[in-house]
């Protein structure tokens, strides 16, 4: 007998946008009941290994003009500007409520907020607490989120299924991964906070639970999947594991350079101008890899990569302002900053893309909303801006809150017996999963093709022939993923089919990508062709939108929001 | 009993503090001297001889000196044990344990007072 | 990272409650690699050997606090530690003192409810929307970079629990509410921004927890973020007691 | 059915439990080397305690009078009493030196008006003011003051 429990909203992600959103809720309604779900401990979320800063005006120099135009154009005019109007307004406020509710940020000696510069920003508008900025906000929004007992946590619960009835999310069904026992959690709205889905990739920054879980659920509940061809490469990873170190390492000065010891993006020109090191990300990594190509990539034991160079800024500065960085290249690739070049090359880091939303982060189906990496807004079009996601967390989130509290009140229950079927269907579906020995596809090993596929057919560069064959490759490795061995047959604590669930996630959304980035002739962004090197205005200026079918995804477009800013030239 | 400590707890606590910064810094000086180096004949015994140990001891400051002797390293060593006894898992008699303890410091102090107002 | 693979033996706690009586140990032979984290050797067995290993683990960067394990005996973030520092074998067992769920998966519910007790968010007499005047014009705090100097070490707790294994008084006390919860709570007491101190204090002076440390230091030194929990526990122990002698001192003092 | 939240909807998760093994304990974890001197430590509870009903005992014969004064003073050669306090010696420095070479530094209170010290200085005073006192009780003991 599955348990059914009843609220008014339900949020799925414990990260920076779940918590945001059930604050937001609480705060507002402190009668209304919340659930807060998430397959991890909240403090767990990806959104704690942030490290470089959140951006918000502050100074006197700076303006939201300023921000939002800089926005608009690091997202090569891909960015709905309705939303990004919105997100930078919003932002200063967001950034302070956080200070109020208890995050350290670094301050300067006057006791204000102090700032720091950032890859493709005009000016110092990024906040941050040293160099763990997402570590503090996660952990300060979670300690926060305690004092309110309306909020009730669900925590370590797989949510496997939007529950809906007459089109409409009415809840969630959740595996409670400890006793491997079903849930029904109700509400009159859900909100979707999952994350991103860096797992497609095998050299990522991301942890090992950002699977796009919550993108695969929507999208399997017919919500479209907005720009998934848009996959942010930052440039400074750790080759080996893909650890990131911060893009703050250069916003604090740090230079790159490469085998001849040269600062490239001064000395060649990579379209980055006087930014040098600040430049966007995407123009970066492409620099890196042209750098490779042009043979004056570092060789190593680690592979091939550049180097970034902090030497200069002096023990002193690096303990003060980047302290984490130091500690992760000495233990993760054996390297003191102070003294040496930290080896680095382009990783997976970001997904532009996910659970199409508007401003007020609703997606297409009632009750549902989105928020944070899993959901596509269209701040960040074809490109991010590094640590606007941060702050999207919070602004996005507040705003998802805020509606789906006000759609549950004006709405009614659905009907629990009804709902209560749905998951019980549901349970029966993975109870046959687990541990049935019957398929021939190990999850490792499919996880890898999986892997390799999408990295030589959507890697920094990508070329039509390429992505063709990945997507033909994905839509193969979906379909054998219907047919895994699972050998786990306990229900304690089964991460066996958690794996194999996330799995089968990952596939769909592989296949996704690699379908939505066949089928954008032109480069934007982070989207760039070889075959067709130029930003094409005219046939491609709209979002690719990604609906379920039985043969993979039927893609369809829908317009960008202009307005105040005009399509330009992208350079810097 | 385990309710009367907690509520005691603060002010065990100073006594354990004191005990062991203060009662270190004492026990020092005196062990050296009168529990070493006179018994060892470095010292020649005379320099304590009951004149000269009386006036000291009777003294004002020799007086609170001795009782912050005596006392200090009771209440240092009867929270030490209570603490060991539980790390060798004897959390359900913790209480039992430390009542008998400090009552056992408290009454040896108290015998302190006798000791060094009768002097 | 393609050297030739050394082998390694690795003796894994295994416990599934839905066979097993008590825990009992695996054993298996592994290659591993010169830059290997012992975290990597058992997503190895997961990945390769045995998927129904159970562990918890995410950012594999020593950050997100899920993958603290016994290693021979001793607590450690097992995505931090490197193989390298073991030679030929080693034996990884769930967290100590916690009650284990599964395999290497121990129950942290009973420290999710003490890390509550302590109140850890900002407590200030004033709503917000009454307490304006105490916020700039850019609604913030004034806070100079000492008085964030202040706190800071003791924020930087990821909750990873490796000091709640290595504290022999939480061995013998569950109930102790641990050196996190209090550091936790403490570096509250110490944030220019609040105003709480008084009523965590009080907790603080309850049954299980500041007194309840017997000063053992194992803490600080097992703790892998430098927070020195230790220190923090000790310095509630003096702000508990000043708080109480003040509150002999001077009864009626508000709230 | 708009409006507020069930009666039940604030209630925790019903999470259901699972049989769970009881917490492990190394099975040598006093052996540890910093396990070990942490016992050390706690055991020179036992020493301190005695040696304070010592300095009773030799208090309680003062004030009986110079007889029994002298016979407690010459009493202390015996060599037991010689290697206790030996024991309390070696306790004394010990605490001392853990004490406030690690904890006192760290003890300071971070809030109100007393202004915080590097440890190091603290660290200094301290031994200073242990060296001065040990120093000053051995002169007047020993005849050489007062
Ligand atoms: C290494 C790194 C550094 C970064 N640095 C910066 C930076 O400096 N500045 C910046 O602005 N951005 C940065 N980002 C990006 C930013 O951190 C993320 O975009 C943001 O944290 C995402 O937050 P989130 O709340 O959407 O998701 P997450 O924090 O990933 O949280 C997802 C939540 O959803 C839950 N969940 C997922 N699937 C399920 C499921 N099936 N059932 C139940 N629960 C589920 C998880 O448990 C988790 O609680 C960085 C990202 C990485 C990886
Ligand atoms: S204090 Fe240190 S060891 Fe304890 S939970 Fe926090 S980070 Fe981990
Ligand atoms: S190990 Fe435990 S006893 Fe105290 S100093 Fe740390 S909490
Ligand atoms: S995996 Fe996150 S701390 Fe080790």
């Amino acid at each position: 007998m599955i348990q059914v429990s009843r609220h008014d909203i339900v949020i799925v992600g414990g990260g920076g946008a779940g918590l945001r959103a059930a604050i937001a809720a609480a705060e507002a309604h402190p009668d209304a009941s919340i659930a807060l779900v998430s397959k991890v401990y909240p403090m767990r979320s990806h959104t704690v290994s942030a490290e470089g800063g959140a951006a918000a005006v502050a100074r006197d120099d700076d303006s939201e003009e300023l921000h939002g135009f800089d926005t608009v154009k690091g997202s090569d005019f891909l960015g709905d500007q309705d939303v990004i109007e919105y997100f930078v307004e919003q932002a200063p406020r967001e950034l302070a409520l956080l200070e109020n509710w208890g995050c350290p940020w670094s301050r300067n000696d006057d006791g204000t907020v102090s700032t720091r510069a950032f890859g493709g920003m005009t000016t110092k508008r990024t906040w941050y607490a040293t160099d763990k900025v997402g570590f503090h906000m996660l952990h300060a929004l979670f300690q926060h989120s305690m004092r309110f007992e309306n909020i009730v946590r669900y925590d370590e619960f797989f949510v496997t299924e939007l529950l809906t009835e007459n089109g409409e999310c009415k809840g969630v069904a959740a595996l409670e991964i400890r006793t491997g026992e079903f849930h029904a959690i109700l509400g009159r709205a859900v909100i979707l906070a999952t994350g991103g889905a860096g797992k497609i990739f095998p050299f990522t920054t991301n942890g090992t639970i950002k699977t796009g879980d919550g993108m695969a659920l929507a999208y399997r509940a017919g919500v479209a999947l907005k720009d998934m061809e848009f996959v942010q490469y930052h440039p400074t990873g750790l080759p080996g594991t893909g650890i990131l170190i911060t893009e703050a390492a250069r916003g604090e000065g740090g230079y790159l350079r490469n085998a001849d010891g040269d600062r490239f993006l001064v000395d060649y020109d990579y379209g980055v101008g006087n930014k040098a090191e600040l430049g966007p990300r995407d123009m970066v990594s492409r620099a890196i890899i042209q750098e490779f190509e042009a043979g004056r990539g570092i060789d190593s034991k680690v592979g091939l990569h550049a180097a970034l160079d902090l030497t200069h800024l002096g023990e002193a500065h690096i303990n003060e302002k980047l302290p984490f960085v130091r500690e992760l290249a000495k233990t993760y690739i054996g390297v003191d900053p102070v003294y040496e070049h930290i080896p680095i090359r382009p990783v997976v880091h970001y997904m532009m893309g996910g659970v199409d939303t508007d401003v007020n982060s609703a997606t297409s189906m009632p009750g549902l909303y989105a928020a944070g990496e899993v959901a596509c807004a269209s701040l960040n079009g074809a490109n991010r801006l590094g640590s606007n996601s941060l702050t999207e967390c919070l602004v996005a989130g507040a705003v998802a809150g805020q509606n789906a509290m006000d759609f549950a009140r004006g709405s009614s229950e659905g009907n629990v017996e009804r709902l209560r079927g749905q998951a019980e269907c549901e349970s029966a579906r993975v109870d046959a999963l687990r541990g049935s020995a019957k398929g021939s596809e190990q999850i490792s090993g499919l996880r890898q093709e999986m892997n390799s596929t999408m990295e030589e057919g959507c890697g920094v560069y990508r070329d039509h022939p390429s992505m063709a064959v990945a997507a033909e490759k994905a839509r193969e490795i979906r379909q054998r993923a219907s047919d895994l061995h699972l050998t786990d047959k306990s229900k304690v604590f089964n991460t066996e089919i958690i794996g194999a669930m996330e799995l089968v996630n990952m596939v769909e959304l592989a296949e996704v990508l690699a379908v939505s980035a066949a089928a954008r002739k032109e480069s934007r962004g982070a989207h760039t062709c070889r075959d067709f090197p130029k930003r094409d205005d005219t046939n491609f200026l709209y979002h690719t939108m990604a609906y379920q079918t039985e043969d993979g995804p039927r893609l369809d477009k829908k317009d960008v929001k202009l307005g105040h800013w005009e399509p330009q030239e992208r350079k810097y | 009993m385990k309710h009367l400590l907690l509520i005691l707890e603060p002010v065990i606590w100073l006594l354990f503090g004191a005990g062991l910064a203060l009662g270190t810094m004492l026990l020092t000086g005196f062990v050296l001297v009168v529990g070493l180096a006179i018994p060892m004949g470095i010292v020649p015994p005379e320099a304590l001889n009951y004149e000269r140990a009386y006036g000291l001891a009777s003294s004002f400051i020799g007086r609170v000196i001795l009782l912050a002797l005596i006392a200090l390293p009771l209440w240092k060593g009867a929270h030490h044990v209570r603490s060991l006894a539980l790390d060798f898992g004897g959390a359900e008699r913790d209480g039992a344990v430390g009542s008998l303890l400090y009552l056992a410091a408290a009454g040896v102090s108290v015998l302190g007072i006798i000791a060094v107002v009768g002097l | 990272m393609t050297e030739a693979a050394e082998m390694m033996h690795v003796e894994v706690t295994r416990f599934d409650p839905d066979q097993d009586e008590v825990p009992k140990v695996q054993e298996y032979d592994i290659p591993i690699q010169s830059d290997w984290k012992v975290l990597d050797a058992i997503n190895y067995i997961k990945d390769e050997v045995d998927s129904s290993l159970s562990h918890r683990w995410s950012c594999r960067m020593a950050v997100c606090g899920s993958c603290g394990m016994m290693v021979n005996g001793e607590p450690k973030l097992t995505c931090k530690t490197s193989l390298a520092d073991y030679s030929g074998s080693i034996k990884i067992e769930p967290l100590a003192n916690f009650p284990i769920v599964r395999d290497l998966v121990v129950d942290i519910d009973g420290f999710m409810d003490k890390f509550r007790q302590v109140k850890p968010w900002i407590l200030r007499a004033k709503e917000r929307a009454e307490d304006m005047e105490a916020l700039n014009e850019k609604g913030t705090f004034s806070q100079s970079p000492a008085e964030l100097g202040a706190f800071k070490q003791f924020s930087m707790c990821i909750n990873c629990l490796l000091c709640y294994s290595a504290c022999p008084v939480v061995a013998n006390e569950p109930e102790f509410i641990g050196p996190a919860a209090i550091a936790l709570g403490h570096r509250y007491n110490l944030d220019s921004r609040d105003e709480g101190a008084r009523e965590r204090n009080e907790t603080f002076r309850g049954e299980g927890t500041v007194f309840s440390c017997s000063f053992a230091n194992e803490c600080s030194q097992v703790c892998p973020k430098n927070v020195d929990p230790a220190a923090a526990v000790n310095q509630a122990k003096l702000g508990a007691v000043i708080d109480w002698a003040k509150g002999l001192v001077l009864p009626r003092e508000g709230a | 059915m708009a409006g507020t939240a069930h009666p039940e909807a604030m209630a925790p998760p019903q999470k259901g439990p699972t049989r769970t093994a009881p917490p492990q304990m190394p099975g040598t974890w006093w052996g540890a080397p910093r396990i070990r001197t942490y016992l050390l430590f706690g055991a020179t509870g036992i020493v301190y305690f005695i040696a304070g009903t010592v300095f009773l005992h030799l208090v309680w014969q003062l004030g009986k009078g110079p007889e029994a004064w002298e016979t407690a003073l010459s009493s202390l050669s015996h060599p037991a009493y010689i290697a206790f306090n030996a024991l309390t010696l070696v306790s004394v420095i010990f605490v001392g030196v853990r004490a406030f070479g690690g904890m006192m530094p760290k003890m300071q209170p971070r809030t109100g008006p007393i202004p915080v010290l590097p440890a190091g200085t603290v660290k200094a005073l301290i031994y200073g003011v242990w060296s001065l006192m040990t120093l000053v009780i051995c002169l007047i003991l020993a005849g050489v003051l007062f």
